[in-house]
């Protein structure tokens, strides 16, 4: 059969910058292809150039271009517009913001329509149908709503819904998952597999493995844009033959995982005098044994913690409700939930940063909520934290340097200048695996990884006994989370810290954690070791989560 | 009155906002070519403020009832006005006075501003919330209305003018303190602090002010501009500096009624508060670029 | 034209009758009632609607108006007026002896707040008392030979009794005459709408025509800007405007469709009042230096471009009996400025190079009224030149703006100006005494600016007004501007003008009345195209 | 997309407040109320600087060139205006007249402030109108012609606007004025019809419309990277029918938002233009009434103009909630 869409050797510079090098590619009819890379590796580059999309500014040259019979490298501008959206339906990347906010969903999925001529009668029907075909409730109401009142998944339906209104030959769905929960990621690719079994061709871009392995038929694996390796899917995923797809597949962390290495970096190797400096409290504290939390008194204490907030229209809504736990020295205590289930709310919570409604804190069996801050500024060092988002906690004023600097106790050395404190600051750094030179940099020179590192350091320069870590690693890639688990693992181990994960990557939360809290609505559904909650749920909450996770072999037990 | 800074949008360049991220690269060379004449513009003006001996070559007061009316020409660039003074000189000696009414205006406008800006951003709710009444209230007497109430109130002067231009500029840098300091206040590296244990006195000078007035640097760049601008409405309206003393608002005044007759004792002053503010603005968006790139995302 | 609208464009050619009128003027009356407060400005306008007993001509002369004719007793102290018969106020009451009674007595109440007619009248005035249905008599304490010249300013038009009993603030919006107009509405910062009084017929001898107007209407605008004025001449928008800025005169010249009309107000020209109140002015010598310092005539000549002349005499050059030999007293002489001020014992200097005696700065307060329609620029360029002037005698001259308020407390206040500047339109040399005499000084009412007086000054103005004789009149007015010149109370600097300027292709025959230079409307017609 | 789940009924406290605000009416309710008190707030502050003026405002009523009251009058006066009476009582009296749209006599003009300005506020609207709508034309010709476009078009484009926004009235007034009707006599100096609408406008227009410009171009260069304008070409829709139908709306928003703020400043600068081309309207009133200390007419203008502002921000408001639905919540939310 003739291939619906053929790259041969396409390659795209931007203003003389080559970023994508030689791809060649073939999409059948009826097939799905699956693109999988890191961030940067130029997915979306060749996505956008299958629909001459790239930009005045973009330079693409190819041996040969086409999509469903058009020429991309020869076609008019005319010839282009009457390919996109009729021959080949895209869904951008980014489904949160690919629809105009000012518009009512109705109407962006209309414009298809009216751009290729359907009279206007006919659209209003053919919205509703197509949001229906969408799995979309209620497709009247929607299509007369914002996309800011639709929820995540509704619009990245609504886009695909937009995306099909013409009823194209080719889909082209770039990470269409991403940014949605677990069980709203599984009905979208469901979706999706409807379609392709209704014959449509797709390309499934996505960095998530487990993603592609459910829906494509072949894989192309790309790296700094040059696809590293090309083939049906069960062959490169079982047996990569590159290296660099190696990494990848082993950089997943899963419940396979744990205990073993993501990232193929040498384990860190604390000194003893590291380990001093970095506050190993109990001399010989013993690294948590796996699955045998020690039985000594928690560090952490969380009894009935409940919190509200007034809503703009004057409402209280209970976004953290009743949640109890403890959390013993050197262990790890994963919280998984879907966003806004009040994960993040529970750590500001035990950083004593917010005040529960109800309940109380305890740390190191004292109180630890409802104080004066005054009272607990001191005892502050003992409790640190690793945000999702380490640029924004940084002050845009410092170098990396004086951020960390800022963070050592008042004790070492006089003046954040001062060399004592210099010192440490190297120290830390190299702890984190950057180097010394690296605290004359601003954060914003560095690389999202080395960021995340930056902010590690920072939060174990007081030597805690205790790390908050909130979705340290979700805007990470893959490998380099690998990178990042893995230096948080060795230091735990090293010092013995105990770890508050949280996360809404369930393969991330059983691969680091002991012990393992699911939350649904600010409530805690489940709480139970790792293997426990993921292996054998008994919420229904927890099984449709762990149900909707899409790797099969992911999921098979160690 | 032109629609510079004090607009509530430019009031709050917001930490929260998307970054907007211009292209830079095929403008640079025009970029560092504009940056340097409004350079040397602001210099020049700095320099006739400080010294204005050195570039008029004339008393600024001194009458030659002989030669009112003289076109320019090469004895007097800028021509004479009705006493046969020299325009260039009385333009060179105003910008002393019209450059102190600008900055004491800024002044006056940011200390206010600054004092309700920081009470608001870090006063209780109860304090916000009238602050922001209080700069709502302000920003519906419309600039110059305000002005001209204080000069109906306590008559016209160049220290009248300098306060009704400060208290007129006031809210919109107000508004601005106010929501940068929320924003700073709100945003996660001061939660970061927080969480570091240290005192909310040190995270204030440490961290929360100097943040919340980095913004303010590049806005007295532009506000010194308009505040010379407003000065120069007030003067152009006679409600300003008194003749005969050489100031640009006040020269536009006198300008006014012979500029059929003598376009140029309008057309001079007036081009060099447009090329003087222009300039200003120039440096101002560069400084603001440049502190964009350099430290903030 | 040049493709505005013709305000005439629509009527019949042939005929004078008919069509609107734009007429722009800079200064907008406080109050259309002339008798309250007697500023310029409603003077001008008063004209139009109010109609005076007596009408003055060129030369001085008097002829009748409401007034057909009068007796004047042999001591000068009565005066018989008999009225036209038949003149009808605009309100519909007549016009007779009570009526001219009501106009007096309301001048002389003092919540009429009249200003300029108290200052002619009430040296002399006694009452006036209805003699028949038709005949007035006004008697005087003392004679006063200007009277009847005084009587021709529309400041003292006759108004209807019934409209001025409805009180002071209907009679300032809408006063109602026997004139050739009627007010019909005044928009408050724009204009004066007035209509024309069909049943007028009581025009003065000296008239064009007798009878209505020809003008249907007249818009009198308010545009208080220069530049906007002329240019409303020029555009067509406005067929006459009044008091031609001194700067456009040079383009109206230029232009063959205007017409300019220069009046030279008689009175006292615009000067520099000293005030001899201040201990530094109290001598005559200071006062003498400070003219001879100042260039006047280059002064003037900055200000006003050559556009109005220098004028040194107490008397503005078209005043009856005014004496050419002292029109430049003083000239400008620097050296002998210094003399006198060494003198005077001004020999000290201080940092600045200003005159000290005793270690006190010669220093001048130059108040001066901060709004420009109170103190238009060329007067302000003129205080400034003054200034600089001084500046190289040594004098330090500092110019003060205030605010209304304050220029009137000023005005009560004497220790508060040393120098001010003013004029006083008036058409007869009398107006010596009100601004120079004991008697205005001790009724303190700000008129009598230098603060001084010359008792034989007094007398020979006293004398003046009461012969009839005109050679002992002009004999002992030229003395009073001796006696004036010596003693150096102000520095006289211009006859203050009104420039009359008519788009000569749109309107004809507007002509001003010589005795306050009003406008007369009452014979200007629309030319019609073709005609 | 679960945490309606975790709805708790409100307290009784905010109860009026947060039934205000869940319709759109209470919003606009709530708006309106927030607007009386600003307006509250201002008639005081300038009722009580007006206290602060030295000097005796009886003599400013009886002033004039040539004004001579004798102190019977001046007493007249003061009790006439009531300025004998204790500042409570006068404040109250002022309050009393404002809520009957009282707004006291002119001490000049001797008449009804409220009269005045009633005319006066006519043509001051109409030439702020024609210049917000050059301003608009401005800002969005320039934008849809030069933004993100590549090349020369967006430099010159956005460095005109720069040098536009920063031309002050009273200067480019007066260029306006001499070249185009003294020089070259193509519009009149003087005119109540369109024509001399035209330069006026411009005058204000012009620079408002370069600062307008900068907004709408900065937001157009913003929104035409947003991922649902790549979104719309990949539909097939035409560049042209984006730049209208998508980013336009997006630039228009925050300039629609400053477009209250900008009839405040367009107010300011009819001040200056008003004077500068002799046309009727509130900024000649006002610096009239400030030279003459006017001060119940001082007083008027500042409230009218208030009132004006506080009426274009309302109106503002709704226009951006018809361009943006988003904003249908926020009404009313400052308060
Ligand atoms: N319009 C553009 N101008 C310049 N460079 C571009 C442009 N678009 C993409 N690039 C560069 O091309 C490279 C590939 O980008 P691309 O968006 O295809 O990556 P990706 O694989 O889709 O990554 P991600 O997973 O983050 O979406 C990157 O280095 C990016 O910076
Ligand atoms: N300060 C606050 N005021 C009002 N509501 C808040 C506040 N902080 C959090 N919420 C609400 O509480 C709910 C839970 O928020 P939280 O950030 O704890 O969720 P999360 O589980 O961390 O979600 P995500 O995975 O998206 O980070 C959300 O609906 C959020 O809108
Ligand atoms: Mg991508
Ligand atoms: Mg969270």
């Amino acid at each position: 059969m003739n291939a619906l869409i053929t790259a041969d050797s396409l390659s795209v510079a931007f203003d003389g910058d080559e970023v994508l090098h030689d791809v060649s590619l073939a999409l059948r009819p009826g097939s799905c292809l699956g693109i999988v890379g890191e961030s940067g590796s130029g997915k979306s580059v060749t996505a956008r150039s299958l629909l001459g999309l790239n930009g005045e500014r973009a330079e693409v040259r190819a041996d040969r271009l086409e999509a469903t019979g058009t020429d991309l490298l020869r076609a008019t501008d005319a010839q282009l517009r009457a390919l996109r959206g009729r021959r080949i339906g895209y869904v951008l990347q980014d489904a949160l913001v690919s629809l105009d906010p000012l518009r009512r969903v109705g109407a962006e999925i209309a414009e298809p329509l009216r751009v290729h001529g359907v009279p206007r009668r006919a659209r209003e029907g053919r919205v509703h149908e197509l949001l229906a075909a969408a799995g979309v409730p209620e497709p009247e109401l929607r299509a007369r709503q914002l996309p800011s009142e639709l929820s995540g998944g509704l619009r990245q339906r609504a886009l695909i819904a937009a995306a099909l209104a013409l009823d194209p030959d080719v889909l082209i769905a770039d990470e269409p998952t991403t940014a949605l929960d677990v069980t709203v990621q599984a009905q979208i690719l469901s979706l999706l597999e409807a379609n392709l079994a209704a014959g449509r061709a797709i390309i499934l871009i996505s960095h998530d493995l487990a993603v592609v392995e459910r829906l494509a038929d072949e894989v192309l694996v790309m790296k700094d844009g040059r696809v590293v390796e090309q083939g049906p899917t069960s062959q490169v995923l079982s047996r990569p033959a590159d290296p660099y797809t190696r990494r990848l597949l082993a950089a997943v962390p899963s419940a396979r995982s744990r205990g073993s290495r993501l990232s193929d970096a040498p384990p860190l190797e604390l000194s003893a005098r590291d380990r001093e400096l970095l506050g190993a409290r109990r001399a010989g504290a013993e690294p948590a044994a796996d699955g045998a939390p020690a039985a000594k008194a928690p560090v952490l204490k969380v009894e009935h913690v409940s919190k509200r907030f007034r809503g703009p229209d004057g409402r209280e809504r209970t976004v953290v409700d009743d949640v109890s736990f403890a959390l013993a020295p050197g262990e790890t205590l994963g919280i998984v939930g879907e966003s806004g289930s009040g994960k993040s709310t529970t750590a500001r919570i035990a950083l004593a940063l917010a005040e529960p409604s109800a309940g109380r804190v305890l740390l190191d069996g004292e109180a630890w909520s409802g104080l004066r801050e005054r009272r607990r500024r001191y005892r502050r060092r003992r409790i640190s934290v690793v945000p999702q988002d380490p640029l924004g906690s940084f002050d845009p004023r410092w170098d990396v340097g004086r951020t960390i600097a800022d963070a050592i106790p008042a004790e070492v050395g006089g003046s954040s200048r001062s060399e004592a404190r210099s010192h440490r600051v190297s120290e830390l750094l190299e702890a984190v695996g950057l180097t010394a030179a690296h605290a004359r940099r601003h954060p914003l020179t560095l690389s999202g990884g080395q960021r995340q590192r930056v902010a590690i350091a920072r939060a174990l320069a007081t030597s805690p006994e205790i790390l908050v870590l909130d979705e340290p690693v979700s805007a990470l890639d893959v490998s380099i989370q690998a990178q990042v688990l893995d230096l948080l693992g060795d230091l735990q181990k090293a010092l013995g810290t105990a770890h508050l994960f949280i996360s809404h990557d369930l393969g991330v939360v059983h691969h680091v954690s002991d012990r393992v809290l699911v939350m649904q609505a600010g409530r805690v559904v489940e709480q139970g070791t790792a293997d426990e909650v993921f292996f054998r749920p008994r919420h229904d909450y927890t099984r449709e989560l762990v149900a909707a996770l899409p790797h099969p072999t992911l999921q098979e037990t160690a | 009155m032109t629609a510079l800074a004090t607009a509530p949008e430019t009031a709050a360049p917001a930490a929260g906002s998307r970054p907007r991220t211009r292209r830079t690269r095929p403008a640079t060379a025009l970029r560092s070519v504009s940056f340097w004449l409004a350079a040397v513009v602001v210099a020049l003006v700095l320099l006739a403020a400080i010294a204005p001996g050195l570039l008029a070559p004339q008393d600024p007061l001194e009458i030659s009832l002989g030669e009112s009316f003289d076109a320019p020409s090469a004895a007097h660039v800028f021509g004479t006005d009705q006493s046969g003074r020299d325009v260039f000189s009385r333009v060179v000696h105003g910008a002393g006075q019209s450059l102190a009414i600008g900055l004491g205006a800024t002044a006056i406008g940011l200390v206010g501003a600054i004092a309700l800006g920081l009470l608001g951003g870090l006063g209780g709710r109860l304090a916000d919330a009238s602050v922001t009444r209080v700069i709502e209230v302000l920003y519906a007497f419309p600039g110059i209305l305000l002005a001209l109430i204080l000069i109906a109130v306590y008559g016209s002067s160049a220290l009248t003018q300098m306060v009704a231009v400060g208290v007129a500029t006031m809210p919109g840098y107000a508004r601005m303190v106010r929501g940068q300091v929320l924003a700073v206040k709100g945003s996660l590296y001061v939660e970061s602090a927080r969480a570091l244990g240290h005192s909310p006195a040190r995270i204030l000078t440490r961290t929360i002010l100097p943040n919340a007035f980095r913004p303010l640097t590049v806005l007295v760049t532009l506000g010194v501009g308009q505040a010379i601008v407003w000065a120069a409405a007030l003067g152009f309206l006679g409600m300003g500096v008194q003749p005969p003393t050489a100031e640009w608002g006040a020269m536009l005044n006198a300008g006014r009624t012979y500029i059929q007759q003598a376009w140029w004792m309008d057309f001079f002053p007036g081009i060099t508060i447009v090329v003087f503010t222009l300039s200003l603005t120039v440096l101002g968006r560069h400084l603001q670029r440049a502190a964009d790139s350099g430290a903030s995302r | 034209g040049c493709g505005t609208a013709d305000p005439s464009a629509s009527l019949p050619a042939g005929t004078k009758e008919g069509g609107d009128l734009v007429y722009a003027t800079d200064r907008e009356p406080t109050c259309l009632d002339p008798h309250n407060s007697g500023d310029m400005p409603q003077t001008y306008i008063a004209r139009q609607y109010l109609d005076s007993l007596v009408s003055m001509k060129a030369d001085g002369t008097v002829v009748p108006w409401l007034a057909q004719s009068w007796h004047v007793s042999k001591d000068g102290r009565t005066y018989d007026f008999d009225l036209k018969k038949g003149v009808e106020f605009t309100d519909g009451e007549p016009l007779d002896a009570d009526a001219v009674v009501a106009n007096f007595e309301q001048i002389m109440d003092p919540d009429t707040q009249s200003s300029t007619d108290l200052l002619y009248l009430s040296p002399y005035f006694e009452k006036a008392t209805a003699v028949s249905e038709h005949t007035v008599r006004v008697t005087l304490k003392r004679s006063y030979s200007p009277l009847l010249t005084v009587l021709s300013q529309a400041f003292f038009g006759i108004e209807s009794p019934k409209a001025m009993a409805r009180g002071l603030e209907a009679n300032c919006a809408a006063p109602v005459g026997t004139g050739p107009f009627k007010v019909a509405e005044w928009k408050r910062n724009q204009e004066v709408v007035l209509v024309r009084n069909d049943d007028y017929d009581s025009a003065p001898a000296d008239a064009k025509h007798q009878g209505p107007a020809y003008l249907e209407k007249v818009t009198w605008r308010f545009l208080k800007d220069n530049t906007a004025r002329f240019g409303a001449l020029q555009s067509g928008k406005a067929q006459a405007i009044f008091n031609l800025p001194p700067e456009s005169v040079p383009a109206a010249s230029a232009d063959s469709r205007i017409d300019t009309d220069d009046f030279v107000h008689s009175g006292v020209p615009f000067a520099l009042d000293f005030n001899t109140d201040s201990p530094q002015l109290s001598d005559v010598r200071v006062r003498r230096a400070i003219v001879h310092a100042a260039d006047a005539p280059g002064i003037v000549e900055s200000a006003y471009g050559g556009v109005f002349p220098y004028e040194g005499n107490a008397l503005s050059s078209g005043t009856p009996d005014y004496d050419e030999n002292y029109h430049e007293p003083f000239p400008y002489d620097p050296d002998k400025a210094a003399a006198l001020l060494d003198e005077a014992g001004w020999t000290g200097r201080d940092a600045d190079g200003y005159r000290t005696k005793d270690g006190k700065t010669l220093t001048l307060r130059l108040p001066y009224n901060s709004d420009p329609g109170e103190t238009p620029p060329a007067d302000l360029t003129i205080f400034q030149n003054f200034q600089a002037m001084e500046k190289r005698a040594g004098i330090k001259v500092e110019l003060q703006p205030k605010d209304a308020a304050s220029m009137t407390a000023i005005k009560q206040d004497p220790t508060g100006y040393d120098v001010k500047g003013g004029y006083w339109n008036s058409p007869t040399p009398g107006v010596m005494y009100i601004k120079f005499s004991q008697e205005t000084l001790d009724i303190d009412n700000g008129q009598n600016v230098a603060r001084d007086f010359d008792d034989e000054l007094d007398r020979t103005l006293v004398q003046a007004a009461g012969t009839t004789d005109p050679e002992k009149q002009q004999q002992l007015y030229s003395k009073a501007q001796g006696i004036l010149t010596s003693q150096a109370w102000h520095l006289p600097l211009y006859p203050v003008q009104t420039r009359l300027a008519t788009r000569s292709d749109q309107v004809r025959d507007i002509w001003i009345e010589p005795s306050e230079g009003e406008p007369v409307l009452h014979d200007a017609y629309l030319i019609r195209d073709g005609a | 997309m679960t945490a309606e789940t975790a709805i708790a009924p409100s307290g009784p406290r905010p109860a009026l407040l947060a039934r205000l605000r869940a319709s759109l009416g209470g919003r606009i309710a709530l708006r309106i109320l927030s607007a009386l008190v600003l307006l509250w707030a201002v008639a005081t502050i300038v009722f009580f600087l007006q206290h602060l003026v030295p000097g005796d405002p009886a003599l400013a009523i009886l002033g004039g060139a040539s004004a001579n009251p004798p102190p019977e009058t001046v007493a007249a006066v003061r009790a006439q205006y009531g300025f004998d009476q204790p500042l409570l009582a006068q404040y109250a009296d002022f309050l009393g007249g404002l809520v009957r749209g009282d707004l006291g006599s002119s001490y000049t003009m001797k008449e009804p402030v409220a009269r005045i300005i009633a005319e006066q506020i006519v043509p001051t609207l109409q030439l702020t109108g024609a210049s917000l709508a050059i301003a608009w034309a401005i800002a969005i010709g320039s934008t849809l012609l030069t933004a993100a476009r590549p090349g020369l078009a967006a430099r010159i484009g956005s460095g005109l606007e720069v040098v536009l926004a920063a031309l002050p009235h009273f200067w480019l007034g007066v260029v306006l004025l001499v070249v185009f009707a003294v020089t070259l006599h193509w519009l009149p100096v003087v005119d109540d019809g369109p024509a001399g609408l035209v330069l006026p406008a411009l005058t204000l227009g012009v620079p408002l419309g370069g600062f307008l410009a900068q907004v709408t171009r900065d937001e157009f260069d913003a929104a035409s990277r947003q991922p649902f304008v790549l979104s719309a070409l990949s539909r097939g829709t035409r560049p042209r029918d984006v730049r209208w139908r998508h980013v336009l709306r997006h630039a228009a928003l925050p300039g629609i938002a400053l477009s209250g703020w900008g009839l405040g400043s367009l107010i300011s600068g009819a001040v200056v233009v008003e004077v500068i081309f002799s046309r009727q309207g509130i900024g000649q009133v006002l610096v009239t009434a400030v030279t003459s200390q006017d001060l119940p007419l001082v007083i008027g203008v500042t409230f009218v103009v208030a009132l004006v502002y506080v009426i274009a921000n309302i109106l503002t408001d709704l226009a951006a909630v018809a361009v943006d639905p988003r904003l249908r919540t926020s009404i009313g939310g400052a308060s």
